[in-house]
């Protein structure tokens, strides 16, 4: 036998003799378990908590031998209520989609801009770690911590305090903040919920969250109009809310403040507004009464091209309703104008003065529920500086509200200006998020980045480190319902399956960067048992509100109002006139200022609006399959007889011009547009070719819009510092 | 005969054409890419600014009179003692008439097994006294299931109520009706 | 106990040279590549087998020959290729080496090929450890379970778990894994710009092929 | 908008191959029951009939998304489907198309031939009729709803089977010229016939509500080219022409064989090509 000569066996360890072999491999990855002939599957369900947008809906996983086969909503949750949304329900693709960014990478090819690939390198996690604490502590060092700036959701704030920087960024001020802001101010809180399931009236002035799907907003607006309620849309196109109302208004883009302040005119001056709610609860009523006198519903008319009858009618309709409400998201239509601060100041005083606020099927407070906190071990030395790089420290109440100025960030960059930023860690944050990002991109060639990412979007591709990312279904959350909280609610979710592939938590992937940077000592403590904690206050732990459902309401279901004279405003009640504006030298009040409204479009010149498809979140959803498969691709749409006069065919290639870049786009002709305003769904034009299925589909809006330096931020809107994306015309021509 | 008639009232003016339940089937049934079970077809009618835009479910509408099941040759093509409209796999040849005859054009062929691929109504999950996948997940609430042979159920109340099925005029006896919306 | 015959052992270095192939490369590999172990396992077991060598070797050995002078850059150049390959790359991961991207109606990870794989294993009585990141249908646990099947068959003898054993294999065999590998080889020898991973898809491929036929 | 082609070249191949079987059958069953011409007219036709369709039943085959199943269509009938009857008719129409055919090659149950005459005959009737009437029973279709197609499969069958048995009558039996000449009326008669039922088609379109889309997918559509120059110009026109030379028509006869009978066939083919393919493209699946 020629057994014995076999170099190979040598290889396998195993002994071989006179025609016999002794001996087994032995296996790496595979363990011997009693072996089952039963092909009985283990169906289990866990629970979780939705990460793709904010609304964070609970649900439950079915899972079948570790892997995790559906998605459905929580029942018990007020978010969720049972159901999901399209992309909800895509949850899955997230987690098995084969683009996944699986191991920790490292570019090879120094070159980096659009269209460049990176060249990525699979490296260890001890390499990962390494490199990254080597290159913060050196830029620490030579140019303070300072030069690190952390990009997304406020999730490495205490990780920057530990190397004293103040530039935490977010995306907000191309969002929400004139909301924020707004509120803040004048009902002392960031947000106030639309209690659709009991409102008689909604005025919506752009706002689209059917069109949008947000879970609990979009189910209970549908309950609402089932009972009766009556919708009234202001928007330039024929948005899904406005499909549903009985009374839709193609309002000329940017004017909605103007049918604000008439509409206070009217319930004003004719005294319809609720005098008794007016003096218990708000201040500075006279100084808002005295503002609006000027705002008639003809000069009303005359800019937003709905006639003054109609206004006037709507504002006694909306006053002698029993109960309404005016819905605010962000970045609805109007509020992407530099107006838009003083747009939402106006929509506030409306429900304030005909007593919507905290009244049943009005406008209600969040009712948060509290959790234990949990702070580092040791208090951070404190930052470095308090001037920062996007400039936010210009705009003290945008930063007390915990925002940045977004847009000015690579304007500064660029210009080294107040002083150079060096490394840049960015989480959750894709390049489309960022206005205008061909001049991000530039910026980003000066830093070093570290990016924490799910998929292989543009952000990695400009990456210096890539970090894999868990997925909110392979990780656990406290999360306290905050959306739609009509009453304290808590979500609990636990790991549905196991981290796939080597992906790491966001706080373990800090942590470990931390710790070999010696500042891990300042940072938050995570884990199950800070979960624990936090649950502690009433006394529970994770396990416990898994038991009970995944979701636990610690006040009962009954919704509570909250004392408006005890809000955390300066008087404590609704300030009309805002004081703490007052205060910082800006204007308290919702006046319009007619200059900041654009001038009308000539022949081939429109109005931009944007919004984006149910099926997908911003720019992060367009690679997976289940709902790529619904919308491939975005469009421009352009009014049917507009586009006739420019010779355009449906489906046909235009070409969308700003001010600030252009883009290639098919038309959609429709009828369901003004003929001066065109719209274009956000989150396509994905570059990244690493992204099988978005790659080059369609086009990204942003591409179209400023990204504005602080100090043109500093112009239009000094307090709550947004980029105002949609000021501005853009021209329309066959491709 | 099945005494039993499950079908579905969709409230298009609750519907906010948001695709969870073409989603949802599409977990739920492991339909093949490129295939949806269920879908929202946007219509859009009127003049600026006299427009108005419908989001409907579209899907098998399971009729009673089905021309599926009068043209398989096979009767692959049956109804099931939910009265919804099924395909058996153990008699079902590919020959595709059924595809064809759907006046709805609910069908298509599934490319992995060459059988027709339609909404079931989920009849695994009424089995189980489940409902289907699309009608939890609807965020509108839109979708209500039920028995039509139950002048009780829900679903009866609001077909009497006037719920009307899509092209009644092709006398399918369809099991799936629409509220209107308004606009 | 039955022993294991010559050509099971031969194929069972040969899939186990290919597993640390796919597996991605390290120091240790390279070393094995250069001292030249790595080839001359691979070129007995494909004797013993009556499986040609692939068309890929001589360029195979000649960068060996001459990227071995280097042995960083040689792991650095497998490491990009390796992650360009089988992990993310521009325009699409070429060959994910996952089965169910290949056979799952929709083109994911999970799903009922995941669950198929999973039951395979359970029945062949052998699992992967909880803490073991990658899914059960990725191609180094899957040829290490090929591994399995090959050795733990004549072990089992002749009664019903060894028939057990074999009735896995087979389904393993016949509705799995010759239904995908060609698949992974077609893409990956049609992308690969290293001989090492052409070689080795082609070498799979090869083998998959001729046993298939006999399990 | 393109709908999705579920059904392909195969079925119109064996549409067309049905056809030229249950055409010539009954050209064959004809001559044999009244002996309008020479018995090698009869022989030739009996010997093209049963072939044809079997070829047209392994496309058929082909065309199935469950092949393996095929075997349950024989086992499970649903009379409400015209394809079950269609399944009866081809299950019992190759048997007997075959005796016939043996009959008159061998000479065997030379007694029973009128009866086979009459059976192949009804069956032919039934195999050139029911593929119309197969896609006539989709009434939702604009195109395929529509019973005058079951008539103009069956003419055009007649026709494409006429043509085939001339084609092999002429080369193979050497049939006389007198016999190809009365062929060639048949032939003639039939491709009028055919024009008047295309006619009443289109104008069943123009007035039916929904046939507007029928007739621009046809006529102005990506089938128009196939329809209007495949099938009515040189699969109809053009032959018909061939034939009145033929005939002397236009004065004196000149003997142009095969032409006239192949350009038949080829229209014939394009003929269920543009019903089959037209008729899918004329709406598009909702579900892809």
């Amino acid at each position: 036998m020629e057994l014995t000569r076999r170099n190979f066996l040598k290889y396998l360890g195993i002994a071989a003799a006179a025609g016999t072999v002794q001996g087994k491999i032995a296996l790496d990855l595979l363990r011997p378990v009693p072996s089952q002939a039963t092909t009985e599957s283990n169906v289990i369900y866990k629970a979780g908590v939705c990460g793709i947008c904010g609304m964070n809906c609970a649900m439950k996983g079915k899972v079948v031998d570790g892997v995790l086969i559906k998605l459905e909503g929580n029942e018990l949750d007020q978010q969720s209520g049972g159901s999901l949304c399209a992309k909800g329900n895509a949850g899955i693709n997230i987690l098995y989609n084969p683009d996944r960014l699986k191991y920790p990478m490292v570019r090879t090819n120094p070159e980096k801009g659009i269209g460049v690939d990176p060249k990525w390198k699979r490296i260890s996690w001890e390499e990962a770690f390494d490199l990254a604490a080597q290159k913060l502590s050196e830029i620490k060092e030579q140019y303070g911590g300072k030069a690190i700036a952390w990009f997304g959701g406020h999730k490495g704030t205490d990780f920057l305090k530990a190397i004293g920087s103040p530039n935490d960024f977010c995306h907000h001020s191309t969002c929400d903040t004139v909301r924020e802001v707004a509120c803040e101010v004048m009902l002392g809180t960031s947000a106030y919920i639309p209690d659709f399931a009991e409102t008689d009236y909604i005025l919506s002035f752009g706002w689209d969250q059917f069109g949008k799907a947000k879970n609990a907003w979009a189910r209970l607006m549908a309950k609402a109009l089932d009972r009766g309620a009556k919708l009234v849309v202001f928007d330039p196109r024929l948005s899904p809310t406005a499909s549903k109302a009985q009374e839709w208004y193609p309002v000329v883009p940017g004017t909605d403040h103007a049918l604000v302040l008439a509409m206070l005119n009217v319930i004003i001056s004719e005294k319809l507004y609720d005098a008794e709610y007016v003096a218990k609860y708000t201040t500075g009523f006279d100084k808002l009464a005295e503002e609006v006198r000027k705002y008639s519903p003809e000069w009303a008319a005359e800019l937003t091209g709905v006639p003054a009858a109609d206004i006037v009618r709507i504002a006694r309709e909306f006053a002698a309703a029993k109960s309404a409400v005016i819905p605010c998201h962000k970045r609805e239509a109007a509020q992407v104008h530099p107006n838009g601060m003083a747009l939402v100041q106006g929509m506030i005083a409306l429900m304030a003065i005909t007593g919507n606020f905290e009244r049943r099927g009005g406008a209600m407070f969040r009712k948060k529920a509290k959790l234990n906190k949990v702070s580092p071990p040791e208090e951070a030395p404190g930052l470095e500086t308090t001037i920062r790089v996007d400039g936010a420290d210009r705009l003290p109440i945008l930063l007390e509200c915990g925002h940045a100025v977004y847009q000015s960030i690579a304007d500064a960059i660029l210009e080294e200006k107040p002083y150079p930023l060096k490394a840049a860690i960015i989480y959750k944050q894709g390049l489309f998020s960022m206005p205008n990002p061909a001049k991000f991109v530039e910026a980003f060639k000066k830093l070093f980045i570290i990016n924490i990412n799910i998929q292989p979007d543009e952000m990695a591709l400009l990456a210096d480190l890539v970090l894999p990312d868990v997925t909110y279904m392979e990780s656990a959350t406290v999360s306290v319902r905050k959306y739609h909280a009509l009453y304290p609610q808590i979500a609990v979710s636990e790991p549905m399956v196991k981290p796939m592939y080597e992906t790491k938590s966001r706080s373990t992937i800090i942590r470990e960067i931390a710790k070999r940077m010696g500042i891990d000592q300042y940072l938050n403590p995570s884990g199950s048992s800070v979960r624990d904690q936090q649950l502690s206050l009433y006394g529970l732990t994770q396990k416990d509100v898994i038991a009970q459902g995944g979701v636990i309401s610690p006040e009962g279901t009954e919704v509570k109002y909250k004392d408006l004279t005890k809000l955390s405003t300066p008087s404590g009640k609704i300030e009309l006139y805002a004081t703490r504006l007052a205060e910082h030298g800006y204007n308290p009040l919702p006046t319009h200022r007619d200059e900041w409204i654009l001038p009308k479009p000539k022949a081939g010149e429109f109005y931009l609006v944007t919004t984006r498809f149910a099926t997908h979140r911003h720019a992060q959803m367009q690679n997976y399959r289940w709902v790529h498969e619904i919308y491939p691709e975005n469009y421009v749409s352009i009014n049917k007889k507009t586009a006739a006069i420019l010779g355009i065919a449906d489906g046909e290639e235009v070409i969308v011009e700003s001010p600030y870049g252009q883009i290639k786009i098919k038309a959609k002709l429709t009828e369901a547009i003004r003929p001066d305003t065109v719209c274009i769904p956000h989150g396509y034009g994905h570059w990244s070719k690493y992204l099988s299925n978005a790659y080059s589909k369609g086009a990204n809006d942003g591409d179209l819009a400023p990204a504005r330096s602080i100090e043109e931020t500093l112009e239009m809107d000094p307090v709550a510092g947004s980029n105002n994306d949609c000021h501005l015309l853009v021209k329309v021509r066959k491709a | 005969m099945a005494n039993k008639r499950y079908g579905m009232v969709i409230d298009l003016r609750k519907c906010a054409g948001c695709h969870a339940c073409t989603v949802a089937c599409k977990a739920e049934n492991k339909v093949p890419d490129g295939i949806k079970r269920t879908k929202i077809i946007e219509e859009e009618t009127g003049e600026f600014p006299n427009v108005a835009i419908t989001f409907r479910k579209h899907q098998c509408m399971h009729c009673q009179d089905a021309p599926c099941v009068k043209v398989c040759p096979t009767k692959a093509s049956y109804h099931t003692e939910f009265g919804t409209c099924e395909v058996d796999p153990k008699l079902c040849i590919g020959c595709k008439y059924c595809v064809h005859a759907c006046p709805y054009r609910a069908r298509t062929i599934n490319p992995e097994n060459g059988l027709p691929e339609k909404c079931t109504l989920c009849v695994d999950k009424l089995a189980k006294g489940e409902l289907p996948a699309c009608a939890t997940t609807c965020i509108g609430n839109a979708i209500t299931v039920g028995d039509l042979n139950d002048p009780n159920s829900e679903v009866s109340r609001a077909v009497a109520k006037g719920a009307r099925p899509l092209n009644p005029e092709w006398n399918t006896k369809p099991s799936i009706f629409y509220i209107w919306n308004r606009r | 106990m039955a022993a294991m015959g010559e050509k099971d052992l031969a194929s069972i270095a040969l899939v186990r040279r290919l597993y640390e192939v796919f597996r991605g490369p390290d120091a240790a590999g390279v070393a094995e590549l250069c001292a030249g172990n790595w080839v001359s396992d691979v070129e007995e077991t494909l004797a013993v087998l009556g499986l040609a060598r692939p068309a890929t070797w001589h360029s195979l050995l000649q960068q060996l020959g001459t990227g071995c002078h280097n042995r960083e850059q040689m792991l650095e150049e497998l490491s990009v290729e390796h992650t360009r390959l089988f992990v993310n790359a521009y325009g699409g991961t070429p060959a994910p080496p996952y089965a169910s991207v290949y056979l799952n109606d929709q083109p994911m990870l999970g799903g009922q090929v995941t669950l198929q794989v999973i039951e395979w294993y359970k029945r062949a009585g052998v699992a992967l450890p909880p803490d073991y990141p990658e899914p059960p249908d990725y191609l180094p646990v899957e040829l290490e379970f090929v591994i399995h099947l090959i050795q733990s068959i004549p072990e089992a003898g002749t009664g019903q778990a060894a028939s057990q054993l074999r009735l896995v294999q087979r389904e393993f065999w016949q509705d799995h894994f010759r239904l995908w590998i060609p698949q992974f080889v077609a893409r990956t020898t049609e992308e690969s710009q290293h001989p090492l991973y052409t070689a080795s898809a082609e070498i799979l491929g090869a083998f998959v092929q001729q046993r298939a036929v006999l399990v | 908008m393109h709908g999705e082609v579920l059904w392909n070249v195969y079925i119109a191949i064996y549409l067309f191959l049905a056809g030229i079987s249950a055409g010539s059958a009954v050209l064959a069953a004809v001559n044999q029951l009244f002996g309008i011409w020479e018995e090698k007219v009869t022989k030739a036709a009996a010997y093209v009939a049963p072939f044809p369709v079997m070829g047209g039943l392994l496309a058929l085959v082909l065309d199935l998304s469950r092949p393996l199943n095929f075997y349950q269509v024989m086992l499970h009938y649903n009379w409400t489907s015209v394809m079950s009857w269609g399944v009866v008719f081809l299950n019992l129409f190759p048997p007997v198309a075959l005796l016939f055919a043996v009959s008159h090659f061998t000479g065997w149950f030379e007694k029973y031939r009128k009866a086979l005459a009459v059976a192949v005959m009804a069956l032919g009737v039934g195999i050139g009729t029911y593929a119309g009437l197969l896609l006539a029973a989709i009434s939702a279709n604009p195109l395929w709803g529509n019973p005058v197609l079951g008539v103009l499969f069956l003419v055009s069958a007649l026709s494409t089977g006429v043509c085939a048995a001339m084609l092999v009558a002429q080369f193979v039996f050497k049939v006389s010229h007198q016999s190809l000449k009365g062929l060639a009326v048949v032939d003639s008669t039939l491709i009028i016939l055919e024009l008047v039922v295309i006619a009443v088609l289109l104008i069943g379109w123009a007035v039916a509500p929904t046939g507007g889309k029928a007739l621009q997918i046809l006529l102005a559509g990506e089938y128009a080219g196939i329809f209007l120059g495949g099938v009515l110009v040189f699969g109809l026109l053009v032959p018909l022409a061939l034939n009145l030379l033929e005939l002397g028509a236009f004065g004196k006869a000149r003997h142009i064989p095969a032409v006239a009978p192949l350009l038949v066939l080829v229209g014939g083919y394009f003929l269920r090509h543009v019903i089959v393919y037209a008729g899918q493209a004329i709406y598009p699946l909702l579900l892809g």
